[in-house]
């Protein structure tokens, strides 16, 4: 069958990639200044101890011996760590090491960290993908007229403008001048809704929902403006291309309604290459988290690397690094996917 | 608004005048061109690539979009039904059974494309949405013809009773609401008139997987949906070999004579008019230059221009006789650089005084309804009063 | 090698829309401000004057209670040998030698702004054409041979896009620190040119000798965005080998690095550059938003001063204010002028680059 | 130019141009990752074993329907695509196999002159420059010796030497095709690959390439391969025509013998669809051929034109035909020449319409017209 042919030949490029990434992951730490053991010894400790912490965490073997088990460790860690999710127990190392600051595990602290980082971003795509869409129909089709003007400037300002910057100012207009949203920090108390859908608390996620929301609106808007601004821009200019095109012609030619032609023939050719752009753009979404968490004190994993690699705690900063490729290459293979089976042009061979 | 014209003529076309308003300026795309349409006949058009052949079409049936539109001319359409509808609310745009579309509201006009006019286009490959079936596509031809005559009325509505929210969601979700099961099966049926073998199972196949050929009898078959009286064709068979260029040929003419229909055939292949044509109008920047029965353009060519084209044309049962081509270049019609002189006067070997001003559509002496726009049709070359070529050394010519 | 062809399509783009007039005067402001910082800045970037700290940018009055000393019919009222004062709410306004006000150190505003442009447009030009250079030259080489060769450089692409731009950027600066950190010397200055400017003016003088570059942001900036040009480049080889031109040429004996560079290279030079200077927006965004995380090395930034002013976010809203308002205006503006280019000569490579 | 330094015209027995057994086949899919996943890649054969020749002095027309491989042998031949297999021996050497020198040479004496006019110039370089760009890859001239012989190559194909600092968007096609010829010329080459030069014109203008063409070619004696699919052109041009179907050559002969004795049902088929610009046309059904051109990725087993050819027969789904020799150097790929193969006893396939009578059906078509 062409899809399952298909995807595994995006499953073996992406198991490039992330072998890919995890060499130039273990590269940085090694062309790092300094010695990463000293993270964890006080400078003037007497040598025996430094030998000894040394040989525990493998640094005085050869480079390719490093190399080796750093990547034997995740290949043999990821597929275990899914079978122990299919089965419920707990995930366990994935091959990523123990964090020098804190000793845990790095996957669990990622893990922890993770949820907060998804609902940020799935949330300012669905706030992008909401607004945005309808946006750059609306200005496509009635050009040279207010909506159209509008969108363009919105549009414009929307990628123009920095986010942490965005992030900031609301929190000075809209936190501490009009006291209408909360100023930061997640509070502890306030239920992540995806850590309460993960475990399945369903009721303590429904009545805890309206207060997560209220903390999760500014840092949405936040991150979502870029995104919503470039898929407006994307969809208007889409739009008014595929209007040029003669099968629209024909169609009107057929005697269809001018709505038909524009909504079923027209918008539906516009959204579909909006797939494949709105995949690679999933990176800029990604940064974008991580900005916001700072700007926010969003637990996220952002804030989780912008610490690990403040505190020099390597393999924290391996761990997420890896992590956040990783999960952008899935999102990837399923954006391809889910564009070929829309795209009755492209086969899967 | 009386006017002589033949007792069985479908449509008339009068001084139908199209501008495009460019960055570089106006351009006279079509310049009051006049033709006429007779029922159960097929009418060529014969130009070259700029001579305004489709455009002249596509303002016909008022398809043409910004920036470019048709600034003048009317369009006679024989129909007793429409033409009752009207006489009171707009009595001038009514002479007898004929009715001006000019005059008519767009809903109007729209609602004509299908049941009275269709139109086929050169590449069949880009005029079929590549995400949708090709059994779908035509459906929809059906469907909208379907929902037309069940209430008259809603013709002119927007969404024809199909909501916009329904619209927006099936534009994500592929649904089939639109078309109906019975314009399916009409789609199948029509696929099969057309000579495509296996229709239910090409019906759900896309324009990708279809060869050339096959789409182009997929599009006549979309054009028939709406049982058409005037089918345009504007280059049917251009982007076809020729071999496959014939099956479509003798589609055209199976199913011309079979129904019974007009059909406008655009072309710039003298030899594709002359298999398929009864009467003939020639093109050349933007006007018809002479006009006629197959027999009197091909036999009588009367304009200097369609003369350099019967010349030009190497004969395939013929090799021997050297090419005599028409000299210069096609004039670009931009409104300001147009002189008012007879476009063809600077390329014209027969160029004499009476050209400096813009000659009008005579008829040619002993035949009845052959005209040219050229003072030959009715005078004689004198060979004192001929322009040489310095006169128009001005230009960027050759 | 710019064909008159596209130098009219270029003028006429512009006179039809106002928007790309609107982009390039402030991309020429911008360009101006920058260069002649030491002419323009009202006052030394550096300089802190703590009692003018905080002081409102024009137009607005900062409200702030402050101890005042109580007065009857114009004398000042003891009591047990104490002055009585009593909290009052003093309005202070701007003043016009510090239009966009002070920051919390009361260094004025708008010549840290000025400033500030130099290290993003030097950041932001330089930074794209390191990005150019070596972008188009993968792209094209990947793209004109094909096969093996184009797999291999468009596969480590892909790893190179897997990592978020940001993401990746702050992992290298985590690692390269400011090993490349350049102090370049302000020729203005130290030519004594801006100094006997100022001092005619009655301006204070004392301008930076030099402008601290951030080499390595440069270098980051770079390693993660020559990954678009190699996009675009790559998609222009591809079609322009099969260009009969390109044909044409390998027909009249032109080796492959001649086809490359006379005929491959000239024509794939428009969507490059239109991408350029959407890439250019691109990086000035990731350059402030490094230098806001803090990790760029440059004394005075946009970024770093919009994180400096998150103290004051209750009492001195400008101090963040104003330099995000400047790279709004800065990258809008180079945005607009990326349209321009693209409208008017090549609509082709709409989504492409990103922050 | 001589190839090894002798004299100019040093002698070669054969003709100018000798292909034997031309094959150029296209893979798909056969990326890193396709080998990895043990898929192998198909081949699409465009030009699967062609042989022709094309003496001094003569013009080969090469003609047959889009997807026949007539553009990819003509490019092959030039080595400007890489030859899956087979030969081509210019002046008794083999192209394929040319040392740098040598093919320094080839590449003057052979050039090409293509179809798209808006696409075979490059827009960046000024029509000056792209004329005498030859002359600079072979340093053979310097700055105003090759200003000067710019002005009067564009002179000779009917422009005027002010148009050398233009650029190419400042011409119709019908100049833009003339601005091609001249830089073919420019190197003064002994053989000129026409592909396709003047499909892309209007007839008007057509008819002005193809009257300098012929006067080019008496003035240079020049040779030419003029690839076409219009077939009133091809006979108004051609000495010789060869006929390709799907890959290969299905008739080679004189033009006279091509066109009014035709032996293959495919090239019967091509003159009778032929519409021609004459009144007595009115009316006439040309579409004898069926069905569409099968593709090449797996085309049919036998002669390849028994899926669509009116006299198809059981023996035509068998073996290749070979090439038969119907006199005076015409040769048809066809069984129906040979009156006793097998041929003639096996059943007719299903679509085949006309029945099998007399040897060559070709004669009819000709002499009907006047």
């Amino acid at each position: 069958m062409s899809l399952a042919r298909f995807l595994i030949k995006r499953l073996l490029q992406g198991v490039f990639v992330v072998w890919g990434v995890i060499t130039i992951v273990f590269g940085l730490r090694v062309i790092a200044p300094g010695d990463p053991a000293n993270v964890l010894l006080p400078p003037d400790v007497n040598p025996e101890v430094r030998q000894q912490v040394v040989a525990d965490l493998g640094l005085n073997e050869p480079l390719y011996v490093q190399y080796w088990d750093f990547v034997t460790g995740i290949a043999a860690g990821v597929p275990e760590g899914l079978y122990n999710i299919v089965m419920g127990q707990p995930v366990g190392g994935l091959g990523l090491g123990t964090s020098l600051t804190t000793g845990t595990s790095v996957a669990s602290r990622v893990g922890r960290s993770l949820p907060a980082t998804l609902e940020l971003a799935i949330m300012a795509t669905v706030v992008a993908i909401i607004i945005a869409i309808p946006l750059g129909v609306v200005s496509a089709t009635n050009r040279h007229s207010g909506p159209d003007y509008g969108a363009t400037l919105f549009s414009l300002a929307g990628i123009s403008t920095p986010n942490f910057w965005l992030g900031v100012m609301l929190i000075i207009v809209l936190s501490v001048q009009f006291n209408l949203f909360p100023t930061s920090q997640r509070a502890i108390g306030v239920p992540g809704i995806f850590d309460l859908l993960l475990a399945g608390q369903l009721e303590a996620a429904g009545d805890g929902f309206l207060t997560w929301l209220w903390y999760i609106t500014l840092p949405a808007i936040t991150l979502g403006t870029y995104f919503t601004a470039l898929i407006t821009r994307l969809t208007r200019s889409g739009m008014l291309d595929e209007l040029g095109k003669t099968y629209v012609r024909a169609s009107r030619a057929k005697g269809l309604p001018e709505s038909l032609v524009r909504y079923k023939h027209v918008l539906r050719n516009t959204l579909i290459p909006i797939i494949t752009v709105v995949g690679l753009q999933l990176g800029t979404l990604v940064g974008g988290a991580v900005i916001t968490e700072f700007v926010f004190d969003w637990p996220g994993l952002g804030q989780v690397l912008i610490n690990s690699i403040n505190s020099r705690d390597w393999p924290m900063v391996q761990g997420s690094l890896i992590v956040i490729s990783v999960g952008f290459v899935v999102v990837n293979i399923v954006v391809d996917t889910l564009y070929t089976l829309v795209n009755p042009r492209v086969g899967f061979d | 608004m009386s006017h002589t014209g033949h007792r069985d003529d479908l449509l008339r076309v009068e001084d139908l005048t199209t501008r495009f308003y460019t960055e570089e300026g106006q351009v006279n795309a079509v310049e009051s061109v006049s033709f006429d349409v007779r029922d159960n006949e097929i009418l060529g058009i014969v130009g070259e690539s700029g001579s305004g052949k489709s455009v002249t079409a596509l303002s016909a049936i008022d398809l043409v979009d910004s920036p470019g539109e048709v600034t003048g001319g009317e369009v006679w359409l024989r129909d007793a039904e429409l033409a009752e509808e009207f006489r009171g609310e707009s009595p001038d745009a009514v002479d007898g059974d004929f009715v001006d579309l000019r005059q008519l509201p767009k809903g109007v006009r729209r609602s004509l494309r299908g049941p009275k006019f269709s139109m086929i286009f050169q590449d069949p490959m880009s005029s079929f949405n590549p995400s949708l079936t090709v059994g779908e596509q035509i459906a929809e031809a059906v469907e909208v013809q379907r929902r037309a005559s069940a209430n008259p009325r809603s013709t002119r509505s927007r969404t024809q009773g199909y909501g916009l929210g329904k619209l927006l969601f099936d534009s994500v979700v592929p649904g089939r609401e639109y078309t109906s099961d019975e314009s399916r099966e009409r789609a199948v049926e029509l696929l099969d008139q057309v000579g495509i073998p296996d229709p239910v199972e090409r019906a759900e196949e896309y324009p990708h997987q279809f060869s050339g050929g096959m789409l182009q009898r997929a599009m006549v078959a979309q054009a028939l949906a709406g049982e058409p009286d005037v089918l345009f064709a504007d280059e049917p068979t251009t982007a076809l070999d020729v071999t496959i260029q014939a099956q479509i040929l003798d589609l055209l003419r199976d199913i011309q004579q079979d129904r019974g229909m007009s059909v406008v055939l655009i072309t710039h292949d003298l030899g594709v008019i002359a298999r398929m044509c009864d009467r003939v109008g020639v093109m050349y920047a933007g006007e018809i230059v002479e006009r006629g029965s197959l027999e009197a353009v091909f036999d009588e060519p009367t304009h200097p221009y369609t003369q350099g084209l019967l010349g030009s044309i190497p004969d395939v049962d013929d090799p021997a006789p050297r090419l005599e081509p028409i000299e210069g270049n096609v004039p670009n019609l931009i409104d300001s650089e147009m002189p008012d002189r007879c476009y063809f006067a600077d390329r014209c070997p027969k160029a004499m005084e009476s050209c400096l001003e813009h000659p009008e559509e005579r008829a040619v002496e002993g035949e009845q309804g052959h005209t040219a726009r050229c003072v030959l049709a009715d005078g004689e070359y004198d060979p004192e009063r001929a322009l040489d070529e310095s006169h128009f050394e001005g230009g960027d010519g050759e | 090698m710019i064909s008159p062809r596209t130098l009219r399509s270029l003028k006429r783009g512009l006179n039809r829309n106002a928007l790309a007039k609107v982009g390039i005067a402030i991309v020429v402001v911008v360009l101006l401000a920058a260069i002649f910082a030491p002419f323009v800045a009202p006052d030394r970037p550096g300089t802190q004057n703590l009692n003018e700290s905080r002081q409102p940018p024009i137009g607005f009055e900062k409200a702030s209670t402050q101890e005042v000393p109580v007065q009857e019919n114009g004398s000042v009222v003891f009591e047990d040998g104490q002055i009585v004062t009593e909290n009052r709410t003093v309005y202070e306004n701007a003043t016009w030698d510090h239009p966009l006000g002070t920051d919390g150190t009361g260094r004025d505003i708008l010549s840290r702004l000025i400033y500030g442009a130099r290290v993003s447009l030097l950041v932001g030009f330089l930074g794209t054409g390191l990005a150019m250079f070596v972008g188009v030259t993968v792209g094209l080489v990947a793209g004109y041979y094909r096969g093996k060769v184009d797999d291999m450089l468009m596969r480590s692409a892909d790893v190179m896009l897997a990592f978020p731009s940001i993401v990746l950027a702050i992992a290298l600066i985590g690692v390269l620190d400011d090993a490349l950190e350049q102090s370049i010397p302000d020729p203005f200055v130290v030519t004594g040119v801006a100094p006997a400017f100022r001092s005619a003016l009655g301006l204070p003088t004392g301008m930076p000798e030099s402008t601290v570059l951030p080499g390595t942001i440069i270098v980051v900036v770079a390693l993660v965005n020559w990954v678009w040009f190699a996009r675009v480049a790559r998609g222009e080889a591809l079609s322009l080998r099969e260009e009969s031109y390109v044909k044409a040429a390998r027909a009249l004996g032109a080796n492959d690095a001649t086809i490359m560079f006379r005929h491959v290279l000239p024509n794939a030079i428009t969507p490059i550059l239109v991408l350029g200077t959407i890439q250019i927006a691109a990086i000035i965004l990731l350059e402030s938003s490094l230098s806001f995380l803090g990790f760029s090395s440059a004394n005075i930034s946009w970024g770093f001063d919009i994180a400096l002013g998150r103290k004051y976010q209750s009492t001195a809203w400008w101090i963040s204010a104003m330099p995000g308002l400047a790279i709004v205006i800065t990258v809008i503006g180079l945005n607009l002028v990326g349209d321009w280019l693209r409208d008017a000569l090549d609509p082709g490579i709409e989504g492409e680059g990103g922050v | 130019m001589s190839f090894d330094g002798e004299t100019d015209d040093e002698e070669y027995d054969g003709s100018l141009v000798e292909v034997e057994d031309l094959e150029k086949y296209y893979y798909e899919n056969d990326t890193l990752f396709d080998r990895v996943l043990g898929r192998d890649p198909t081949a699409v054969r465009a030009v699967d074993g062609v042989s022709f020749e094309v003496q001094e002095g003569e013009t080969l027309g090469l003609v047959g329907e889009s997807g026949c491989g007539k553009s990819t042998t003509s490019e092959t031949l030039l080595g400007l695509r890489e030859a899956t297999g087979g030969s081509v021996r210019f002046k008794g050497h083999d192209v394929f196999r040319m040392t740098g020198s040598e093919r320094k040479v080839f590449r003057q004496d052979a050039q090409i002159v293509f179809q798209d006019p808006f696409s075979s110039l490059d827009p960046r370089m000024t029509v000056g420059e792209i004329v005498t760009e030859g002359l600079r890859i072979h340093s053979l001239a310097g700055g105003a010796e090759r200003t000067e012989r710019a002005k009067d190559l564009l002179e000779r194909v009917g422009l005027s030497a002010r148009h050398a600092d233009r650029y190419p968007h400042e011409f119709s096609g019908g100049q833009r095709q003339r601005i091609g010829i001249a830089r073919a010329l420019a190197l003064d080459p002994e053989f000129v690959v026409l592909d396709e030069p003047v499909s892309a014109l209007d007839v008007s203008v057509q008819a002005q390439v193809l009257n300098l063409l012929e006067d080019l070619q008496e003035e240079f004696g020049l040779t030419y391969l003029f690839v076409a699919h219009d077939l009133s052109v091809v006979r108004h041009i051609s000495d010789r025509v060869a006929v390709m179907y799907l890959g290969k050559i299905v008739e080679t002969g004189p033009v006279d013998q091509i066109f009014e004795n035709p032996q293959h049902p495919y090239t019967q088929a091509l003159l009778d669809s032929v519409p021609r610009a004459s009144v007595d046309e009115y009316g006439r059904r040309g579409g004898t051929l069926e069905g569409d051109v099968p593709s090449p990725r797996n085309p049919p087993p036998g002669c390849r034109f028994h899926t669509r050819c009116p006299h198809a027969r059981d023996a035509c789904t068998k073996e290749l035909p070979p090439d038969y020799d119907t006199g005076e150097r015409h040769e048809a790929a066809c069984f129906r020449v040979d009156e006793d193969h097998e041929y003639w006893e096996s059943e007719p396939l299903p679509h085949a319409t006309e029945t099998g009578e007399g040897t060559s059906v070709g004669g009819g078509i000709a002499d009907s017209s006047d």
